[in-house]
């Protein structure tokens, strides 16, 4: 079911689809952003804002049964997996019909459906996990691929190191995906990393890896697919940099002293988002009307979810030590 | 230690959060073998805004950003403490710490002995701990009962205003490693500070109120609910005697020992998970040396064992409260 | 449950070390989804000579010889179990542990938790704990009770040859992280196993010595002090019960619960370090469950509160040792 | 007071001198061995048989205020850094005149007054400890250097990873001195590192380095000379990987499942000492009686270490519980 073209697919089709995932994710995240402030939604929340072309550019790559672990940034990642959004809304609420029912919110989101392995809220803490997801695969002869996605701050963490070591000593079927968005909260690359080419980093693993553009959802794609294709064929890992910006604070309590506006300002403009769409508006692969239409259903999808999420049910305060253990161990 | 209130003329309002940074600025400026090292604590400010500002004033050789690396520079804060300086390491929540657990138990405490004296480790190491921001299972936990299990290392939990400005002076010049534990719901608490306040002791526990019928003993977070629940069970008649470990290694065992024979009933209030927590050493201790003039049996209002869910239900349930307080003390009050 | 000695006809000699090494080989035998993984558990046998042999009966994919990456391949372990597999992960000792709790706490406790109950971690991690080698401050402790204090896990303890060789398959059947805690001295130690031993239950502590007059409890390397102590107090006509905790997490109250309202004393025996010890929560449970049943209070024998030194006698003098059990017992019998 | 020259200063005078401390640990240890047979010594015991040219070579050329971090393998490097014999032989047997009181032992041996920083257990767990030493010295403004010794099992460990990038990233004075010596316990090189040439990972943090064939005590010396002044010069940090090789087993629990005995005798042939040896004698820099003169001041050194051991007192169990916390603060 793969496409194994590494070819950018160009079609009118497959442009609007990756348009759709970007916007989807966009217009989600500005509606937390609101309810965030109303007090709906609570803890951290991190926004993916200005780094929607990773995620809708790798992860429609992957194939149904291949396995997805990401961060506490992960609402575009859960999105564009196929996580549903009205139980990512309803998470988001802390409701009982949230994907994790409730109990892990905004930074964990999981979901056995589509093989979404969380919403891992320590940094790094995640690689480990991909590793071993990859280990089962390969002892199980299962042709998976697991895509680990991390930020940049990641990378200084020992459990990086440790992870990459295994996951190629042992051949595994990992994909690595670095999400280099410059900051680590207010921490620049520059004050974190003495060797800030992150991608070269994988040679001290003979991994092999690769930095892309990730503003640009094309060649994130025409990445991913040759990524994937190589982790799928010769079962080893393969690391991913994706050169990216967020566009937003960190989470909703940071100040941004650490950057200027104008800094900010200017990558903006490169948004992968406004770029994409203004691209395939000049050269006729989309009409405004496509646009206006993609961006009418996600609002109405998005209206749905918040009714939905409003009138879920909270969970009873008495199941409250349930799920520490399995139900069938439970006393 | 009896505490009475601060007297009110020569005294400012402030926040928890501004004596912990008034505390660090004041180290800075009386030491200059002190800095501050961590994630984030300089350029952003400090992930609970802590050390805002102080970047600005000492720069980046005192404030030091470090990268994601919490058992490497909680190593180094180690080593440069062997060498002279006098750092203080903030570990972003205790979640956090047991990355640097290994350098903590294997290093801090450890070198001092297995060298024969040789070499001291003189370090602050400062961090959030505790629930109650929805930040769910990751970000929540209340881990200082662990760290109180350690030889070699002292470990701190400022309740106070007074304690948040005075402790970390006391922990810098104590030659041993020392571990501060500042609940996040106390950093916005607000709160008179008498001018002029300095270094508190780091040895005794606190009577926070002065009680009669049974002695309630907490620390950090659950000091206010613990008081909060005192006060509703004055007007049932029952005269609690508020205790504040502020020390939980070593613990003020007399403290507690001349509160309970006096009372002859307790609660101790944790929000550790029950099982294997510091109320669980507190409680042995009683029955160790207090025994005898005890009523009633000592118990324990701590988190229940679940990791700290996100939903605010949840969470709320998942931690001591003031009703849950009230209740078990006048269980033991027999009423 | 009340566990009598096995029947000798049917029965081998053998050792502790070797009964783990056939529970591990039996299951790799039963389960294909089980594996092994840990540093040096393969071409060198163990580090404890554990799994001598295993490599070459079993091969390189089912005896993974891990590099020196505690938090990597224990966090390997979690992925692989929640993809299927039933890992048997090894660490080589409890200190080294430290360095993968943030996997152990922050994920495998937690994610069945912040999952809604999606995904379980079906995995099992052993471990070396305990003094006695003379192996120092970095090698010889015994933070088992910090394992018990973690929602989510499991904790046991074999003390005897038919716990080494029976709670491996128990905790590999259970859906939850189990941790499996091998006291270094017992390895050694030689006994009877019935022939055929299987899986033993996991859920119950285990009275190993039947009396009347005190209880004594205890888990781990310390059973056999504790038994021989109560050897010696049989002598002078105290008739001590032997409870043998098995299970650290969740403890089996009940039992506890049970000998100390039937004998009104108790000492717990525990290698951990006395301040915050399993040892406290065990007496903080009486305290909750038995109090108007004793007739003294509960004693603890713990470590002393020291990084265990390297010289023998320094090192036999900071574990309990069966005259300080046989002290505190008698303390307790008021002789 | 230190040469700056890097070229080897192969005067005769020097060349015993290198001699005298490589025979030094030898003869040291290989007394060692048998004490631990006589169980006078107990615990773990790693002995450095075969890797001495490393401490060798390396040690003497820094100065007096420089500082060493070592492993649980550090008889020599203690040796060789000038911790009295008679005071780590008493540490060996627990006694109260060692040079941790008896508590340390083999693995942990420290000196305050030689700079010696222990003597760590844990694998890796040093490494941190001399960043933080050598940022305490930036701090302070000192000019020395740091000398952090560690296996090539250490380098999988994920503070391996987090102090080659602090050390970089914070320009500090840290000598990072690989001893590679192919096995980790029981597990060789190649099933523990994914890439197995340890140095060339240095890149990934932007930190200068070298390997040296590590049995060539005149060539570790030389690259030592070259890595300490560019340390001293730049403030920054190298990393020098020495490649040896263990002739005895790892610990004394060890059966060598993992390794053929041809193999360790033909690592044996090219051993440090008896090449430089042979090599001295060929060129006449010194004679037969030269070193047997060496051998008989080391042995008689040797039998009055041992005889002080002996007679030194056990520490009193009284004192179990002092040295946890610093006295002054005693209650
Ligand atoms: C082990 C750990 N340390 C610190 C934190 C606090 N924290 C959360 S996100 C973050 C920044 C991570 O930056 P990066 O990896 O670049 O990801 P980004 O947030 O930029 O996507 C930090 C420091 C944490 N969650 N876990
Ligand atoms: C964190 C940790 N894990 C495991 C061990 C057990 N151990 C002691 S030495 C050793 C091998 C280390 O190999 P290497 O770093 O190459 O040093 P070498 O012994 O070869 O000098 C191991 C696994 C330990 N001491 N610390
Ligand atoms: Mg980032
Ligand atoms: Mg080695």
């Amino acid at each position: 079911m793969n496409d194994r073209s590494e070819k950018p697919r160009l079609t009118r089709e497959h442009v609007l689809d990756l348009l759709r995932h970007m916007l989807r994710v966009r217009m989600f995240e500005d509606r937390c952003a609101q309810l965030y402030t109303q007090e709906k939604i609570r803890g951290f929340l991190h926004l993916y804002d200005g780094e929607e072309a990773v995620a809708a550019g790798i992860i429609p790559v992957l194939s149904d049964q291949d396995r997805v672990v990401a961060t506490y940034r992960e609402h575009g990642h859960a999105l564009v997996r196929g996580v549903g959004m009205d139980s990512v809304m309803a998470e988001m609420y802390g409701k009982r019909d949230g994907c994790s029912g409730g109990r892990g919110g905004s930074m964990h989101l999981f979901d056995a459906e589509t093989n979404f392995y969380g919403g891992n809220a320590i940094v790094g803490g995640g690689l480990p996990l991909a590793v071993g997801l990859a280990l089962a695969d390969r002892l199980q002869e299962e042709g998976r691929v697991t895509a680990s996605f991390f930020g940049e701050g990641a990378v200084a963490e020992g459990e990086f190191h440790e992870s990459l070591n295994l996951a190629a000593l042992w051949r595994l079927p990992v994909l690595f995906v670095c999400e280099n968005n410059r900051y680590a909260m207010g921490t620049a690359l520059e004050i974190s990393e003495s060797e800030t080419d992150i991608h070269a980093k994988a040679a001290a693993y003979n991994i092999s890896s690769e930095a892309v553009d990730g503003m640009d959802v094309v060649a994130v794609e025409t990445a991913a697919k040759r990524a994937i294709h190589t982790v799928r064929d010769t079962g080893k890992p393969y690391f991913l940099e994706c050169r990216t910006y967020r566009f937003r604070a960190h989470s909703m309590f940071d100040a941004q002293l650490y950057r200027d506006k104008a800094e900010v300002e200017e990558w903006r403009g490169r948004g992968p988002i406004v770029r994409f769409q203004g691209w395939l508006l000049e050269n006729e692969l989309a009409h405004p009307e496509d646009i206006a239409g993609i961006e009418s259903e996600i609002r109405a999808e998005i209206d749905r979810v918040v009714a939905f999420a409003e009138a879920s049910e909270w969970e009873p305060v008495e199941t409250l030590t349930e799920h520490v253990y399995a139900m069938e161990a439970a006393q | 230690m009896n505490s009475k209130p601060a007297a009110q003329s020569a005294a400012v309002e402030t926040t928890y959060r501004e004596a912990v940074r008034q505390a660090i600025r004041d180290a800075m400026l009386r030491d200059d073998r002190v800095f501050l090292m961590g994630e984030d604590v300089g350029r952003y400010g400090g992930c609970y805004a802590v050390s805002k500002g102080l970047f600005d004033e000492f720069g980046p050789k005192r404030i030091l950003d470090t990268p994601l690396s919490e058992s490497g520079f909680t190593g180094a804060g180690i080593g440069a403490a062997m060498a002279g300086m006098r750092p203080i390491v903030e570990l972003m929540t205790v979640n956090f710490s047991l990355l640097a657990l290994d350098q903590i138990l294997n290093n801090a405490a450890t070198i001092r002995h297995m060298s024969g004296g040789q070499f001291g480790v003189p370090l602050v190491i400062r961090m959030a701990t505790g629930a109650g921001k929805q930040l769910a299972a990751q970000h929540s936990h209340s881990l200082e009962g662990w760290y109180a299990h350690i030889p070699g290392i002292k470990v701190l939990a400022p309740a106070t205003i007074e304690d948040a400005r005075g402790m970390l002076w006391s922990a810098l010049e104590d030659p041993d490693p020392v571990l501060i534990f500042e609940n996040v719901m106390l950093y916005n608490r607000t709160g008179r500070l008498p001018d002029g306040a300095d270094a508190v002791q780091i040895d005794q526990a606190a009577v926070r109120r002065p009680g009669e019928n049974i002695s309630l003993i907490t620390y950090g977070g659950s000091l206010w609910k613990t008081l909060e629940a005192a006060e509703t069970l004055a007007k049932d008649g029952i005269d609690a005697e508020v205790i504040d470990l502020r020390t939980l290694r070593p613990l003020d065992e007399d403290t507690i020992v001349a509160s309970v024979s006096k009372t002859r009933r307790a609660i101790i209030v944790d929000e550790g998970w029950r099982s294997g927590s510091l109320a669980a050493e507190v409680s042995a201790r009683i029955m160790e040396r207090a025994f005898w003039n005890l009523d009633m049996p000592v118990g324990r209002v701590c988190s229940a064992e679940v990791p700290i869910p996100y939903a605010r239900h949840l969470e709320e349930a998942s931690i001591p409260q003031v009703p849950q307080i009230v209740a078990a003390a006048r269980a033991a009050m027999g009423v």
